[in-house]
């Protein structure tokens, strides 16, 4: 390919482009993000290659593999353009269907199309789906729509005119100040104002100056930043270039993880597509201006999420976090200045250059601009990867857009910003026991909220709430997640992930672990909840970086929403949600029919009873690992304190009835 | 009367004359055959000079320099012996025997070496006979009878 | 005024330095104008007799070129050195005895036996040698005989002075001539007897342009076996150049020319032999201590005498070599 | 540098713009108790002892590090406060917990008002304060230790926990651990050299002996980190003066004299391959001059005598002419061993009660004093037997009396002698020094068989060269003992001071001139003259002789092949005149 030389040649491409889509076409974008792949789109991809080819549509029919359309649930996706039809579900056995009908007639194929499950229509346009409905789709706006290996798919739909029009008609100055009257905060999860950073960088002294992109998203459940790497990963790339073109940089550097392959290959592509295009190199655009990107793959570990960690990790060194007292934008990466955002951020930057400072300030709330991208996973039924306007409330998001709980299960909470983030309480709570902790002085007044589901989303609030935005992650957690629980899992995955360094996030975290592993197991005291607030103070206040900053976060939320729970733990040794192993036993009740599922699943042959017969439970050689539990489909396995299982499971022999007689009995009664 | 070899001898200043001034002393006894010139250094030796004594009559020229390492000049013995043996090598190719010259290291305390030196040498050059360099000089008169005996007209 | 008269005389030579005089030129006129030529058997009909005819020291000026190696060439050197008032030694075969002197590094018997028994081209079953008297029903034929051991002039006659060279180069001989009629014409006073003319007080390397720096020699080469920097004296290159050894006069034609020094103008004022001069300078600078290397640098040096004395044996301190029966 | 006004503990202080907090504080004698830093590697930051409570001027409080924590205009600094002490001290107990019950913890814990630590104390003796790898790596430059792992896995070893030949084994590393955790270790089985043997301390900055002059430290690049490593420097960061730079290189510098006075001294004869006296095999047999340095109270066992074990030795052989008067090394008399031998004897009679043996040739008492000297050695009971030393051997291990046997003939009592001893000293000979030849050449001097320095003559110049303006001093001369080393020292000065006094030097008639008109400029001779009185003139290309350093010896005359060096005094012509005189 001709490099192009001038922002007119880059819009006569575009407009070549354009013209050379014929309308009569027909497109079929299947989704081949990572989720879609786990869901085996693959196979799909082939069936459909086969049929057009075996039907001879081959330059009629075009198949286009596209990044993550968000709906993971119900992967395997594709629409089928230009009607706009949104399949969900797909299987190889579908496409001969799906060619035959809605491509050679026009017809729907009604099975493949998602049924609504409040309404219990099919809906046929995904923007018809609640799911889509209330997201606000900006960063993500081209998933799903582009060929994310090819850049003539990115230009068609508009990209890179931002960066002809920063490089062309904009000073860096104005570019920062576009910035930063958009108000665009980092989406990293600290959410400093990106202009301001940009300018502090730009005003740095030293040269040369370096942009990084930061990919190293390590938070579990977390992958909004590898979606938009997979699925558009020059959104990113243009990002880069109007801000190194703004900050003064000739030399950017992505630093993504290695165990993002399809991100990185995608990247890579992208990279040498837009060298080849000029758009990468010695003058871009014919403006004179040079830069170039490079990648480095980081070899996973969490800390070097942390921008001073890694720094040092492309430098080579060991992953390793400094203090930030001089700041990076000044002394970062080979002590030059260094400005680091990550995906999200250098991806929302074309866009405000296209539009305006205005229009995108227009979205959001005072404090917080624009969109987020939240990857929602957990106890909810639409998993996937949803793009929601700042401000939007909890509720939406979880019941609307997530479609709630599955099963009859109710909300607990939620976790925001990764396990260095906060448990929020969203489930409506005993009013009775919050005021006994209201009136004992365990919780403050004002924390005393009965649910905080309509809690806008945005930096401030979050943070406010006693979690954080974080990068994006959100963990829905049902009425069957135990909090202290959660606490310790948190913690064990920082003190796997803590580089060590430092005293208190090294020694802390064990401490604090030490401490919640107890509690789980029972052998909690009373005076360790103020321990764990003790040594969350410490670690707030003496650690060397925000991994250890805000580590004890899991901890003191779930302490402020959920201290009854610890109490249960320490004083009744009993685990509300019947989690914690050492304090939960198992009991089967009278509801059980006798299908015997428990007992053929017990890896200790705890459960015996024979078929159609009452099971039961032999707590000797019960190791309460739950699987009966899972797999009983009547409720009839109970989680109760330890010592009042055998109880539980006499009063049962004593009440049990065959179902046939109780069949009888309901039809007599 | 036996042949008695004409020699002469080239010494250095600070040792070999200064041996040769010890045998004297030391009532050292060597034949009287060599007739000594004095150089400061063996390095002044021009082979000139050794060809000139030869032509002049001597039968036997030696040379005598400090010891390796004890020039006084530093190296002025190396340059000696460096140039005696092109000498020699010459004199080889012009028909005289290379053993009519030769360089011998005394030093200033070898007084008794230096009698044993000249006492080999002038029993060498005995040995060898006397020079005699055959038509060195031109004979004007065997040239004149010749001519006279041609009776002297060419034309 | 009568002019003065010229004799030039070919004795043991090439006849080259004859040739040498012809390239003089236009100024060969000048002289034979100039001069009253009265004796140049080379160039013009002239008898012995004539110069016999003539008073003693009736010729002014006796170009005489030639070495002396038979009765015949020193009859005419004593004739011509009674005959002239000045007897100039004309070129390096009468001043230093030259490639004819060669011969010295053998014996007459040895040529002769070569020449007319030995060389392959040569058909004599008789053995029949040169007779100097041979008696004929005519009369006596007498041949010039020739000698064992070839001379210099200045050896058998009083020269006055010497112009060396082999040739003496024309310019040098045009200098000369101009010397010469300055002084004939103008009555200036002669130089001193023994003066050697036409050439430099200062050794050959005095015209050579070659950059020359300290000496160390660790290897003789020959000129076939290598290509010599041409801006480096080629003694540093290892190459044998006579120019240190030698009179300057002929503008270093041959070191120019790439080829060392030969050393035809013979040896510089106050050097005796040309050739120990030359042996003494090399060992001088030869760069080892060692005896045994010493040895193996000196073999290096191609035909030592006869590159040494090429142009001077016979003047040279041991003058021949010494052939034993 | 940029000031800035902060205050510390509310008392005021100008520091340098971007010192840390920690250094003020310590300007101030504020003590902050801190476990990772040193002052000579960039701070860590990592144990988080140091923090305290910084104020900016907005008013914004928040806990700093002090030990990388920048001063800047109007921060006030609070060292002690509630929050910062907490901090401190949970910080502390949760190290203990995992940790020792070290010193540096226990007495940091007592300052910091813990009596009992909470979580008890552990077993590790790393505190993981990192100074080690940080002194390896910014110091040391040899990078040869690092962390492995990370979170409370988290430990200091080697490359790939082998031994590393990163390590250049200086000991930083363990010199700094503030537990003890990091030890050096006897790697191989490196012989132990006898500590006698270096005249002064083994460091790589030191002074090298006590009567140096100058009398000032130089570093010994081959022990200096920094010359193997390229890092380090630290002594240069301590010196006040900022004397020492280790940018210098050997540089010549010229001095221009009139006169040169040689006293370039000897070498000791290394008796090692004279295998028969054990030197350098055997324990305890040591060199004069080895011996000579345990007895100076400056020497490593103080001015004791000591055998290798530190024990006192019960007998003595002190063995004569080891490598002189000796045909298979040198043949002459070092003229200084009887009486320093006899001296020796004095002084192990005087500091031990060890039995004392001296073998000897012939005793040359010669001077002043001297054999009365030899007298009172008698009478101190020294046993003195006349005849060499002829070998030295091992009595093995068990034997009673000494662990080495001398044995010798008796010549005065005729008879063979084994004699047992816990020490030999070889009185060995002096030497000339291996690069006599080298000095002798640039000086134009020569040098006899032996080594030694000719002088001009044995009995009527012996102070002066052949080389005029050259005078000897000392053993460089021929070995002497100090009173004859001093005469003829004082007599070189003089000789010098005379010289220097005229302001000019008298010439000899006899040189070499080169003719001008003659030469050629071929420069055959240039490289003849061993004075470099021979210089070519680039402009004239000519080269001359210059007669203030020709010393006439003609070489180049010889050499000229153009005959244009006239050697004065000694010119061709003359020879010329004289070969025909005597041939006449």
């Amino acid at each position: 390919m001709r490099p192009i030389v001038s922002p007119k040649e880059l819009n006569d491409l575009r407009d070549r482009l354009r013209a050379a889509h014929d309308p009569n076409h027909t497109w079929v974008q299947l989704c081949a993000g990572t989720g879609c792949l786990a869901c085996n789109c693959e196979p799909v991809a082939a069936a459909f290659r086969q049929k057009i080819h075996d039907e001879g549509l081959e330059g009629v029919v075009h198949l286009k593999l596209t990044g993550c359309h968000g709906f993971c649930e119900r992967g395997p996706l594709a629409v089928i353009q230009p009607q706009g039809i949104f399949y969900q579900r797909i299987s190889p056995d579908d496409i001969e269907a799906i060619i035959d009908q809605t491509i050679k007639h026009g017809k729907v194929v009604t099975k493949l199309l998602y049924r609504d499950p409040a309404s219990k229509t099919r809906i046929e346009k995904a923007e018809d789906i609640p799911f889509y409905k209330k997201q606000v789709r900006l960063v993500l706006r081209s998933n799903g729509h582009i060929d994310p290996t090819s850049i003539e798919d990115y230009i068609a739909f508009g990209g890179y005119s931002a960066l002809a029009k920063a490089l062309t008609t904009m000073e860096p100055e104005r570019i920062i100040d576009e910035i930063k009257r958009s108000r665009l905060r980092g989406r990293g999860g600290g959410g400093f104002p990106t202009g301001a950073k940009w300018e502090t960088c730009r005003n740095a002294k030293e040269e040369p100056k370096y942009v990084i992109c930061n990919a190293d998203e390590g938070d579990p459940g977390a992958f909004m930043d590898r979606s938009v790497l997979e699925g558009n990963p020059h959104s990113v790339i243009e990002g880069m270039i109007i801000g190194a073109y703004a900050i003064g940089s000739h030399e950017g550097y992505v630093y993504v993880r290695h165990e993002y392959p399809l991100a990185v290959k995608h990247l890579t592509i992208a990279l040498d597509q837009a060298r080849e295009l000029g758009l990468l190199g010695p003058n871009i655009l014919g403006s004179g201006f040079a830069f170039d990107i490079g990648v480095s793959r980081g070899g996973g570990a969490f800390v070097c999420g942390e921008s001073t960690a890694l720094m040092a990790s492309l430098e080579g060194k060991v992953g390793e976090p400094r203090a930030k007292y001089v700041h990076t934008v000044e002394h970062g990466l080979w002590d030059k200045p260094s400005n680091l955002n990550n995906v999200e951020t250098w991806a929302n930057v074309p866009l405000v250059i296209e539009h305006g400072a205005d229009w995108f300030a227009s979205i959001g709330t005072e404090g917080s601009k624009g969109t987020k991208v939240f990857a929602l996973t957990g106890k909810i039924c639409n998993t996937g990867l949803v793009e929601v306007p700042m401000g939007i409330t909890l509720r939406e998001i979880l019941h609307d857009i997530g479609g709630g709980v599955p099963g009859k299960k109710k909300f607990k909470a939620v976790q925001t910003g990764g396990p260095s983030g906060g448990t929020l309480i969203v489930e409506t709570r005993d009013a009775k026991i919050m005021r006994s902790m209201e009136d004992a002085g365990e919780i403050s007044p004002g924390d005393a909220v009965t649910s905080l589901l309509d809690l806008p989303v945005d930096f401030d609030e979050l943070t406010q709430a006693g979690s954080m935005m974080g990068s994006g992650g959100m963990i829905v957690m049902d009425q069957d997640s135990c909090m202290v629980d959660v606490a310790r899992y948190f913690i064990h995955f920082l003190i796997e992930e803590s580089c060590g360094k430092c005293l208190p996030c090294r020694e802390g975290l064990r401490k604090l672990h030490e401490i919640l592993e107890r509690i789980t197991k029972g052998q909690g005291a009373p005076e360790d909840i103020l321990t764990l607030q003790e040594i969350s103070e410490t670690l707030i206040d003496t650690s060397l970086c925000q991994l250890g900053g805000s580590a004890p976060n899991p901890v003191l939320s779930t302490l402020r929403y959920f201290r009854d729970e610890y109490d249960a733990h320490i004083r009744d040794k009993r685990c509300p949600a019947g989690v914690c192993r050492e304090l939960v036993g198992y009991a089967i009740t009278e509801d059980c029919v006798g299908d015997a599922k428990c007992a053929k699943v017990c890896p200790t042959g705890a459960i015996t009873g024979g078929p159609r017969n009452l099971q039961v439970i032999d707590q000797s050689k019960c190791i309460q690992c739950d699987a009966c539990y899972q797999v009983c489909t009547f409720n009839a396995i109970v989680r109760v304190k330890r010592d009042r299982a055998a109880d539980v499971q006499t009063t049962a022999r004593q009440t049990w009835k065959p179902v046939k007689e109780r069949t009888q009995a309901e039809a007599r009664a | 009367m036996s042949f008695e070899p004409n020699l002469v001898g080239f010494l250095c200043n600070w040792c070999s004359y200064t041996g040769a001034d010890l045998a004297g002393t030391a009532r050292i006894k060597y034949p009287p055959n060599l007739k000594v010139i004095r150089v400061m250094c063996s390095g002044r030796v021009d082979p000139n000079f050794i060809l000139e004594a030869l032509a002049h009559g001597a039968d036997g020229v030696l040379v005598c320099g400090c010891h390796p390492g004890d020039c006084h000049y530093v190296e002025g013995n190396y340059k000696c012996q460096r140039r005696l043996p092109i000498t020699r090598m010459l004199l080889g190719e012009m028909g005289i025997d290379p053993r009519r010259v030769r360089l011998e290291w005394v030093s200033a305390s070898e007084g008794v070496r230096f009698g044993q030196v000249v006492s080999e040498f002038t029993e060498e050059i005995r040995s060898l006979g006397p020079l005699a360099l055959q038509e060195w000089a031109f004979d004007a008169a065997a040239a004149d009878a010749q001519l006279a005996h041609q009776g002297g007209d060419h034309a | 005024m009568p002019k003065p008269k010229l004799g030039l005389y070919w004795a043991a030579s090439c006849g080259g330095c004859e040739i040498a005089v012809l390239d003089t030129e236009l100024k060969v006129l000048e002289i034979a104008d100039f001069f009253d030529i009265v004796f140049w058997p080379c160039a013009m009909d002239f008898k012995y007799d004539d110069v016999r005819a003539l008073a003693d020291g009736e010729i002014t000026l006796t170009l005489f070129n030639g070495a002396i190696r038979s009765s015949e060439n020193y009859e005419m050197a004593k004739l011509m050195r009674a005959k002239s008032t000045v007897l100039c030694a004309f070129g390096s075969c009468a001043a230093d005895g030259c490639i004819p002197g060669l011969a010295n590094f053998t014996s007459l018997e040895a040529i002769e036996r070569y020449v007319y028994d030995e060389s392959p081209s040569t058909v004599n079953p008789e053995h029949i040698r040169p007779q100097p008297v041979w008696d004929v029903p005519e009369g006596t034929l007498r041949l010039p005989q020739l000698w064992n051991t070839v001379r210099t002039l200045p050896q058998v006659v009083d020269v006055d002075y010497i112009i060396p060279g082999c040739p003496p180069q024309p310019d040098q001989i045009k200098a000369v001539v101009d010397a010469v009629v300055d002084i004939l014409k103008n009555g200036k006073p002669l130089p001193p007897k023994g003066t050697v003319l036409g050439a430099d007080p200062r050794a050959c390397c005095e015209e050579c342009p070659r950059k020359r720096d300290v000496k160390k020699i660790r290897a003789f080469v020959r000129p076939h076996e290598v290509v010599p920097d041409p801006e480096i004296c080629l003694l540093e290159q290892g190459l044998i150049c006579m120019g240190p050894a030698t009179r300057g006069g002929c503008g270093a034609k041959c070191v120019k020319a790439g080829v060392p020094c030969r050393g035809c103008y013979g040896p510089p004022a106050g050097v005796h032999d040309q050739g120990a001069k030359m042996a003494s300078a090399l060992g001088g600078v030869i760069d080892s201590t060692d005896p045994e290397e010493i040895e193996r640098i000196i073999a290096g040096i191609p035909d030592l005498v006869g590159t040494f004395y090429r142009f001077s044996l016979p003047a040279s301190t041991l003058r021949r070599r010494q052939v034993r029966p | 540098m940029p000031k800035v006004n902060m205050t510390v503990d509310g008392r005021p202080i100008t520091v340098d713009e971007g010192s840390y907090v920690l250094q003020a504080a310590e300007a101030l004698g504020i003590e902050i108790p801190t476990l990772c830093f040193f002052k000579y590697v960039k701070p860590y930051a990592a144990c988080r002892i140091c923090v305290v409570e910084a104020k900016n001027k907005r008013g914004r409080t928040r806990i700093v590090t002090a030990c990388n924590y920048p001063a800047s205009e109007g921060i006030e600094i609070l060292t002690r406060t509630p929050r910062v002490m907490a901090a401190r001290k949970l910080n502390l107990e949760m190290l203990m917990s995992r940790c020792a019950p070290m010193p540096v913890l226990t007495d940091l814990a007592r300052k910091l008002g813990i009596d009992q630590p909470r979580w008890g104390t552990g077993t590790d003796m790393c505190i993981l304060c990192g100074l080690c790898v940080r002194v390896c790596d910014e110091i040391v430059g040899a990078q040869a230790i690092g962390f492995a792992s990370r979170g409370i896995e988290r430990f200091v070893t080697t490359p790939f926990e082998v031994d590393s030949d990163a390590c250049i084994l200086c000991g930083a590393c363990a010199a700094l651990c503030p537990t003890g955790h990091i030890r050096m270790e006897e790697a191989s089985d490196r012989e132990v050299v006898h500590s006698e043997i270096t005249l002064g301390p083994n460091a790589a900055i030191s002074v090298p002996f006590r009567q140096a002059v100058p009398n000032a430290p130089r570093i010994d690049p081959e022990f200096c980190v920094h010359f193997r490593t390229g890092g380090c420097k630290v002594c240069a960061s301590v010196c006040p003066k900022e004397c020492i730079s280790h940018d210098d290189v050997e540089r010549f510098e010229e001095v221009e004299v009139g006169t040169v006075v040689l006293a370039t001294g000897y070498q000791d004869f290394d008796p090692t391959p004279f295998k028969q006296y054990g030197y350098g095999r055997l324990p305890n047999v040591i060199t004069s001059m080895e011996f000579e340095r345990m007895n100076n109270a400056a020497g490593s066992t103080g001015g004791k005598i000591l055998l290798e074990n530190g024990k006192e030795p019960r007998a003595i052989a002190i063995l004569h002419c080891i490598g002189s008067r000796d045909e298979n090394a040198h043949p002459y008399c070092s003229r200084v061993c009887c009486m320093y031998a006899l001296k020796f004897a004095h002084l192990v009679k005087e500091k031990t009660s060890a039995e004392v043996y001296q073998l000897y040739i012939d005793l040359r008492a010669f001077g002043k004093g001297y054999e009365e000297f030899f007298h009172r050695i008698l009478e101190e009971g020294v046993n003195v037997i006349r005849g060499k030393g002829a070998e030295v051997v091992s009595a093995g291990r068990d034997c009673q009396e000494g662990s080495l046997i001398v044995r010798c003939e008796d010549t005065l009592a005729a008879k063979f002698r084994e004699i047992p001893v816990d020490m030999v000293v070889l009185c060995t000979a002096l030497e000339a020094n291996r690069d006599a030849k080298d000095v002798a050449r640039r000086f134009g001097i020569s040098v006899g068989a032996d080594g030694w320095f000719i002088e001009r003559h044995p009995k009527l110049g012996p102070v002066s060269t052949t080389t005029d303006g050259i005078f000897l001093a000392g053993v460089c001369q021929s070995p002497k003992d100090i009173p004859d080393t001093v005469a003829q020292g004082s007599g070189a000065a003089a000789h010098a001071m005379s010289l220097m006094i005229r302001g000019e030097v008298e010439m000899d008639g006899a040189y070499a001139v080169i003719d001008d008109e003659v030469c050629s400029g071929c420069r055959l001779c240039n490289d003849l003259c061993p004075y470099s009185a021979i210089g070519f003139d680039e402009t004239k290309k000519t080269s001359s002789v210059n007669p203030a350093l020709c010393k006439a010896c003609g070489t180049c005359a010889a050499g000229c092949p153009s005959g244009a060096i006239r050697a004065l005094h000694f010119a061709d012509d003359q020879i010329y005149a004289e070969i025909e005189g005597i041939l006449s």
